[in-house]
């Protein structure tokens, strides 16, 4: 159980986030969702840890992790797929791989596996990042992700960018590993119907406040639209 | 506003300008302006210690005219403007009677004009390249022909014929050697290479080369500060020494040999006018109160002494006059009376060019880094700025 | 159409501007100040500098602040290329020394001529026979100041270009324009028949005919520096609210975006620094007669950087902060320097130190952290802002195309 | 806008891009008229976006490429803007440090004289005004760029493209980030543009190219392999094949096989979900 | 052609000094692109570090093999309270940088002169080192030589450090983005603490290496960092291989025209050759490509 309780947060001396509760059980996916601005990246950058949260508590499974630094957070099992297909752009997608695999246990082995998840990053091992296509780093951005072994993935619009069929295959690969119990997924979506296909539970997020919240069934997707609409 | 012109400007000369100098006290004010930071301070500060122990002398006997001196302290920074600019506060807010203070030809030149409208008086302790002679300034340092000539008359003794140059990239080594080069043409010696680094500079490789393949057979050293550690080095690294081509170096004293380090320099030489080794009865009072008064490990070298010897030389000039006036103490030194038992040897102050006879020594660096006085001229030789009286240097002043 | 509330624009800085060097926004006024503003500002120099200065100070006083007037023009000009262009001229000696050596040149000749003499004394000891033709030029005097206004401008151009529109930014121009200043006062150094080497030239009588050592004179010189300065702090006034401001702004955080506006970032930066070479060098013009004497030692490396420090106190990026912390500066340097030599130098270690570390704003964001209650407050503190939290996300788009081979990239 | 009345026109021959050994755009042929809409669609790194750096002469390029009679390779950049080719970037870049207003006024600047450079801005042009409505930023006309989130970066963008007075836009992937009434505006707002632009957008948001595409081309692998209508892209296999994905099994054992790989279980992973296409039907 | 191979070797052992005194750069500057002008300063402190050093010990040659490691843990630590203090809350303005480290530059070069004195220290040879080696029957210098020697070692170590190892990347990774290898589970922090440390200790290696043919005062750092710096930006920031390129270019060429000029015109010439020269290469002898608007 990850939860925010009062969490306040923001850059510099802008607060964006005015004081959010949220609870991400210990499985299935939570999407957040809201327009351009409500939030969403600078939540999940707060749950990451790279922005100070100004009041309020965030804990995991009880253990209060408010003033851990984003690398420990990750230690503990946070993993992060950022908006904007970001990754070291000077590294090659090899070594972009390795440099996260081997700041993990485990995360070596992992590396195959991960690999075959995305077989486009294959035949692109030795380019720079940098020089990587939108999608082509997105996909990267991911694997990256997952060779932390993580117990709670967050992704922040992780369709952004990616043709039709990968896709797909981004979401399976996430509810496939939602719906292995412990890796519980938190993602930013504003796709109303691919974020609550994928998800067990939303939260609508509108200038930093959460408006609404509850199981992402039938009901949830016209809850969420209309709640957006304001 | 007033139109320039040369005619009024030196009438004006006659008339000196009001100054606001008080003589009225028992105290009378001087300012010492020495570099107390940046590069020159490892030189400068030495000097303005040697200036601080004349005067408290001097004033521990009664001072001048019955006043105790009062040094005003200011820091020149190794920057000519600096220098001017503090001299100019020395004489116009401080109204200091004299000034004390100098080191590199720049700061000098810089401070010259100052001191020329000002209408007051510097006394400059460096041996320098010459060619200079302003009644506000006193000269107490070697100028060329008590340095520079007679280190190259006594090479020519010693048979040397093929001289390589080397020098820092700066005023006073390049006139040294021009003046060099006129003295070897009219002595049937041969230059056979002259080279200049920017001050600092500290790589050598190719001038130790060029020195080598020169076929010199001495080499004459006009560097400046740090780049002779480098230099020396550089120079024994290729195995050479004072045996196979010895050096002569104008600008190293006793103050810079641990630094270059004696194994470098063991048996090179040197031209000054004083060495802490001389032998004079005022030479063993200046060095043990030095020593007592800044340490066992200190040594004394040329500027330092002309430095102390410029406070009495001043001394005797205003008690010669009867005051402290600037056109009364030029007239004073005019007379070609005012003389010092120095610890180099008794000086005289030139009353032409308002430089000092003094009595040029050459020395060889010896195992504990001082300096032995290998030869010296038999008399105090007078000084000649503008080397006038060498037919062969016609070229040199421009006359 | 629907967006979403921001919060309110004013509450910034955000992290964004935390990663640059203060912005535009940041300078107390500097978009606020209004031309009713801005001429109270000037108002106030001017009462100062022409009418309480010459009342206030004795000669001597009053050649020193003249000397800190010539050293601030340098900084205003630094204040345009650094604070606003993002280009760290550490080489403004170049352009300080071309205007100061022309001057100089040409007043040791008409001093030369009035005393009756064909060359200067300088050259004759060198050997010099007759006048080198580089010298000749300058006799006349409106030559003189054409050349003083025009070569420095013109070497600005063509290094500027030759630099900028190949792309060379950021640190490659800092370090670039660094060596620069060293290889300019090597080669001053290295030809003493042209310029007297490290001597430097010295010892003027006159002034276009004007006597140097009349005390009227010398008051009449003082003002002219002054309103010169004045001017130039107009012009720059202008500059900054103007388009080609702006612009330059979008160059300094986005050159190549500012690209595909259809414009060509090496015209504007050129300009810029054009601009700022020229009141470089009419500074080191001044410099000559107000203080007597210009040498190597006052355009190297070091002079050169320290040109950069009194900018910086300031508030680079502000209207008024590069003059006001350049004369402070030079102030503070007289008036310690001589107390406690080395404490000094600490000290102006340390005001990089501080300064620069802990208040890219300058002493102008202090104002800003003053304002920052109000609503409307531009606080500068971007360096607070960051240190706050250094980990905190440079959310930068480019994070994903920088190269870690290019620290400017993204600048 | 355009500035004669024959309409305008962005030919592209024979265009090949070349990094080190590495094709990335290999021989395309495209040519799109004012009046038209084109989407040019394909899967991740197939050389959209570097074709419009090609264009844009931010890659480097072989072949021609012809704007209303001027050839554009081999020219600086600022002169192609300056013959009216605009473009947005695939990660939002505008001038942080500036006001969304200084921001538009720049880009409305290009064709000023050096003496107006010189002057201070003096009130909005109507243009801008506009402009800011059309973008619904005019609330943060003082508001610095910096701060807007990734969408309204997005927004500014394509306002400082109508300011600058472009009439070729190329749009990479306008309406990543943003969400579904905030697409339709864009859509719409693209059609507009369409009427008197040459417009070509790079879009993976199938249903967004569905609403508001005229034409499509489908770029693979540095080639052109479709080019249509929607429909008929659509229904074209290795288009689907490729791009496109078809829904299913296949993706089910594929999710299973991959959770085995991960070290999951995997059993845990039921059943395969519906494409995105499908998706957004209902 | 004695004097063509002396000249020859006496370019390339200049290029090696100024190699060694840049090669803590490519890292300090080239990878995290802090412009540290301090680095003179620690090169400064390494040479002291030898006095000191050869002080106590007395034996030059015992004392130059104990000053080389002791000198980088010196200049290291120096780096370290740097980073710690300062640079890192700048990370993001890499100009700034260069004007704070200036500061710190002025700050230690002072605290030299107050503990050592203004005046150079002698730091004797070791006899082995003292004397000139003969290569094809031409005396060069043995000090030269070892560190022509000390010079490969440490970049050829370096080089590989950087390509090879998992620290390498991760010093590459933080440099490239601070946030993304935070969340990627590596401290940002200590990494750029150790990468700084690295390349500050190599500025003391370079310290020592300097007293064996210079001068060691509190002014040693100043001629030595501007020339540095070129090297860095002609062999393109980051690039090791073009700082080894660029530093023996510069060596060389600097060696020839003041053999045919003088030393102070050779150093104009050069500094507007390695001008004109990024005029042809912006990004300096070795360049990696970047896409957008990077
Ligand atoms: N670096 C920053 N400094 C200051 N304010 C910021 C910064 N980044 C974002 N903001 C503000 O925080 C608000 C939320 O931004 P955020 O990026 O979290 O929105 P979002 O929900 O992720 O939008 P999008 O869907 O477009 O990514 C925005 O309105 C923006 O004004
Ligand atoms: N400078 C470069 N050097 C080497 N390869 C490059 C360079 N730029 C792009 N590429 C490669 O060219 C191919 C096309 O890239 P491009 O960005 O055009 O793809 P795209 O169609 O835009 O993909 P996406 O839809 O993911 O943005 C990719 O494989 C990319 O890795
Ligand atoms: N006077 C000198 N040595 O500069
Ligand atoms: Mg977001
Ligand atoms: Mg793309």
């Amino acid at each position: 159980m990850f939860s925010f309780e009062g969490v306040r947060s923001g850059y510099g001396r802008t607060e964006v986030l005015h004081g959010i509760d949220l609870e991400v059980p210990d499985d299935g996916v939570t999407t957040v969702l809201g327009h351009n601005g409500a939030g969403k990246t600078t939540l999940l950058k707060t749950v990451m840890g790279l922005l100070p949260v100004r009041s309020g508590r965030i804990t995991w499974d009880g253990e209060d992790i408010t003033r851990l630094s984003a690398h420990q957070r990750v230690r503990m099992g946070l993993a992060w797929v950022p908006q904007g297909q970001k990754s070291f752009g000077s590294l090659t997608t090899r070594e972009n791989l390795l440099v996260v695999a081997e700041a993990h246990p485990g995360g070596k082995e992992r590396l195959d596996g991960v690999l075959d998840l995305f077989p486009a990053l294959g035949e692109l091992m030795d380019r720079r990042a940098g020089l990587l296509s939108g999608g082509q780093r997105q996909q990267l951005s991911i694997a990256r992700a997952l060779l932390t072994g993580p117990r709670l993935l967050v992704l922040d619009e992780p369709s952004e960018g990616i043709q039709p069929s990968v896709v797909q295959e981004i979401e399976e690969k996430i509810v496939g590993l939602a719906s292995r119990s412990g890796t519980q997924v938190l993602l930013a979506e504003q796709k109303v119907g691919f974020a609550l296909e994928a998800a067990d539970r939303y939260a609508v997020l509108a200038t930093g406040r959460i408006v609404r919240s509850g199981l992402a069934d039938e009901a949830a997707v016209d809850a969420a639209r209309e709640a957006l609409a304001v | 506003g007033q139109r320039y012109d040369p005619q009024a400007q030196a009438a004006a000369e006659q008339a000196p300008r009001q100054s606001c100098v008080d003589t009225d006290g028992d105290t009378i004010k001087v300012g010492l302006l020495n570099s107390l930071s940046g590069t020159m301070a490892v030189s400068e500060t030495t000097v303005n210690r040697s200036l601080n122990m004349a005067i408290d002398e001097i004033n521990a006997d009664g001072g001048v005219l019955g006043k105790q001196i009062e040094p005003v302290t200011e820091d020149g920074a190794s920057e000519p403007t600096i220098f001017a600019e503090r001299a100019g506060k020395l004489i116009r807010q401080d109204c200091v009677a004299a000034v004390f203070g100098g080191w590199t030809s720049a700061s000098r030149k810089a401070m010259l004009p100052v001191f020329e409208s000002q209408d007051s008086l510097l006394f400059y302790p460096v041996q320098y390249e010459g060619l200079e002679a302003s009644p506000n300034i006193f000269y107490s340092g070697a100028t060329t022909n008590q340095q520079i000539i007679p280190a190259l008359d006594w090479m020519r003794e010693q048979g040397h014929r093929k001289i390589f140059l080397v020098g820092s990239d700066y005023v006073f080594p390049r006139t040294a050697n021009r003046i060099i080069n006129a003295y070897a043409e009219a002595h049937d010696m041969e230059i056979v290479g002259e080279e200049y680094v920017p001050m600092g500079s500290t790589e050598f490789s190719t001038i130790v080369n060029k020195a080598m393949a020169s076929e010199a057979d001495a080499v004459f050293n006009t560097l400046n500060g740090d780049s002779n550690v480098a230099f020396f080095r550089q120079y024994n690294a290729v195995g050479m020494d004072a045996q196979s081509l010895p050096v002569m170096s104008v600008s190293i004293a006793e103050e810079e040999v641990p630094g270059i380090g004696v194994d470098n320099l063991r048996g090179q030489y040197v031209a000054w006018d004083y060495y802490q080794t001389v032998e004079t009865p005022e030479n063993d009072a200046f060095v043990a109160d030095f020593k007592r008064s800044y340490g066992e490990n200190q040594v004394t070298s040329d500027p330092m002494e002309a430095a102390y010897t410029s406070v009495y030389l001043w001394k005797e000039m205003v008690e010669e006059a009867g005051s402290f006036d600037v056109a009364a103490v030029q007239e004073a030194a005019d007379s070609g009376e005012i003389a010092f038992d120095a610890p180099e040897g008794t000086v005289t102050v030139d009353g032409e060019n308002q430089h000092i006879s003094k009595t040029p020594r050459i020395g060889q660096i010896r195992e504990d880094g001082l300096i032995d006085t290998i030869w010296e001229a038999p008399e105090p030789v007078a000084p000649d700025p503008f080397l006038d009286g060498y037919s062969w240097a016609a070229s040199i002043n421009g006359a | 159409m629907t967006t979403t509330a921001t919060p309110p624009a004013t509450t910034t800085p955000s992290t964004t501007g935390a990663r640059k060097l203060p912005s535009v926004a940041e300078g107390p006024g500097v978009w606020t100040t209004g031309p009713r503003g801005a001429l109270i500002g000037l108002g106030i120099g001017a009462v100062l500098l022409l009418v309480v200065a010459p009342l206030t100070l004795g000669g001597f006083g009053l050649d020193l602040l003249g000397r800190y007037l010539c050293m601030a023009m340098v900084a205003v000009g630094i204040g345009l290329v650094w604070g606003r262009g993002g280009m760290l001229a550490m080489g403004q000696g170049v352009y300080f020394g071309l205007g100061a050596y022309i001057m100089a040149m040409h007043m040791t000749l008409a001093d030369t001529t009035l005393e009756g003499e064909s060359i200067p004394t300088f050259m004759r000891q060198n050997g010099v026979e007759r006048l080198p033709e580089l010298w000749g030029i300058v006799q006349h005097p409106v030559i003189a100041v054409a050349a003083i206004i025009l070569v420095p401008t013109a070497v600005a151009g063509l290094l500027g270009w030759a630099i900028f529109s190949r792309r060379v930014k950021g640190a490659y121009f800092a370090i670039l324009s660094q060596a620069l200043a060293a290889a300019f006062a090597v080669l001053i150094i290295g030809q003493p028949v042209l310029t007297n080497g490290s001597n430097g030239l010295s010892n003027f009588q006159s002034l276009f005919g004007w006597d140097l050592d009349d005390s009227g004179n010398r008051l009449v010189l003082f003002l002219v520096v002054a309103v010169i300065l004045l001017a130039m702090l107009a012009v720059t006034w202008q500059l900054y609210r103007s388009r080609f401001g702006e612009l330059l702004v979008a160059v300094r955080d986005q050159e190549e975006r500012v690209r595909f506006l259809g414009y060509d970032p090496a015209l504007i930066k050129t300009v810029a620094y054009m601009i700022a070479a020229l009141f470089a060098a009419i500074g080191g013009a001044l410099f000559v007669p107000v203080v007597g004497i210009i040498s190597p030692a006052d355009i190297g490396v070091v002079p050169s950087i320290a040109f950069l420090i009194g900018v910086a106190i300031g508030g680079r990026a502000t209207w008024l902060g590069p003059v006001l912390g350049s004369i402070a500066v030079s102030f503070a340097g007289t008036q310690l320097a001589s107390a406690f030599p080395s404490a000094w130098v600490y000290l102006q270690g340390l005001l990089f130190v501080l300064v620069i570390g802990f208040l890219p704003g300058g002493l102008a964001s202090v104002i800003g952290l003053l304002r920052r209650r109000r609503p409307e407050g531009r606080g500068g503190g971007r360096g607070d802002g960051s240190a706050g939290a250094p980990d905190e996300p440079g959310d930068d788009p480019q994070d994903t195309t920088r190269e870690a081979t290019e620290p400017e990239a993204a600048r | 806008m355009t500035r004669d009345h024959r309409p305008s026109y962005l030919e592209i021959r024979d265009l090949r891009v070349v990094f080190d050994k590495f094709v990335a755009v290999d021989g395309v042929d495209l040519r799109v008229e004012q009046g038209d809409l084109r989407f040019l669609i394909g899967p991740n790194g197939a050389g959209k976006t570097t074709t419009i750096d090609a264009v844009t002469a931010l890659a480097p390029a072989q072949g021609s490429i012809n704007h209303n009679g001027h050839e554009l390779v081999g020219r600086k950049t600022h002169k192609i803007v300056r013959y009216g080719v605009g473009r947005t970037f695939q990660t939002a870049s505008v001038f942080e440090d500036l006001t969304v207003l200084q921001n538009l006024d720049i880009a409305a600047g290009l064709r000023r004289r050096p003496r107006e450079m010189l002057r201070h801005r003096t009130g909005v042009s109507a243009r801008i005004t506009e402009v800011m409505k059309t973008t619904g930023l005019s609330d943060f006309q003082e508001t610095k760029a910096g701060v807007l989130s990734h969408g309204q970066k997005q927004w500014l963008e394509i306002g400082m493209l109508m300011v600058q007075d472009a009439n070729v836009l190329l749009l990479d992937e306008p309406v990543a980030g943003m969400s579904q009434d905030e697409r339709d505006a864009t859509g719409e707002l693209l059609r507009k543009l369409a009427a008197d632009h040459v417009v070509v957008v790079v879009e993976h948001d199938m249903e967004f190219l569905r609403k508001y595409a005229q034409s499509v081309t489908v770029m693979a692998a540095g080639k052109i392999i479709a080019e249509g209508t929607v429909a008929e892209v659509q229904a074209n296999p290795t288009v689907q094949e490729i791009y496109l994905g078809t829904a299913g099994t296949k993706s089910l054992e594929e999710a299973k096989a991959e959770a085995e790989m991960l070290g999951l279980d995997p059993e845990a992973v039921t059943v395969g979900v519906p494409s995105a296409t499908e998706r957004e039907e209902h | 052609m004695e004097i063509l191979i002396s000249q020859l070797f006496a370019g390339l052992s200049l290029g090696s000094v100024l190699l060694l005194a840049a090669v803590g750069l490519s890292l300090t500057f080239g990878q995290m692109g802090v412009i540290n002008m301090a680095h003179g300063e620690f090169i400064m402190a390494g040479a002291y570090t030898a006095f000191t050093v050869q002080q106590i010990l007395g034996s030059a040659g015992v004392s130059l093999l104990v000053s080389l490691p002791l000198a980088f843990l010196v200049g290291g630590l120096l780096g370290l309270i740097l980073e710690a203090t300062l640079l890192r809350r700048m990370y993001h303005r890499p100009l700034d940088t260069l004007l704070v480290t200036f500061g710190v530059s002025l700050i230690l070069q002072q605290l030299a002169r107050d503990i050592f004195g203004a005046p150079s220290v002698d730091v004797r040879l070791p006899e082995l080192l003292s004397g000139p080696v003969m290569i094809f029957g031409t005396p060069v210098p043995a000090s030269r030589v070892f560190i022509l020697a000390l010079t490969v070692v440490v970049v050829a170590g370096l080089s590989l450090l950087m390509s090879r190892t998992s620290l390498g990347r991760r010093i590459r990774a933080v440099v490239q983005s601070r946030e993304l290898a935070e969340a990627s589970g590596i401290s940002s922090r200590r990494t750029d603490a150790l990468t700084f440390f690295v390349g500050s200790g190599l500025a003391g290696v370079a310290g020592v290496a300097i007293t064996l043919i210079g001068s060691t005062s509190p002014t040693l750092g100043t001629t030595y960092i501007v020339d540095a710096f070129l090297v860095v930006v002609a062999g393109g920031i980051g690039q090791i291989r073009g700082a080894v390129i660029a530093a023996a270019g510069l060596g060389l060429l600097q060696v020839f025209f003041e053999f045919g000029t003088t030393a102070s015109i050779a150093k104009v010439i050069v500094l507007v050759i390695v001008v004109a020269f990024l005029q042809i290469r912006p990004q300096g002898i070795v360049a990696t490509r970047t896409r957008g608007l990077a």
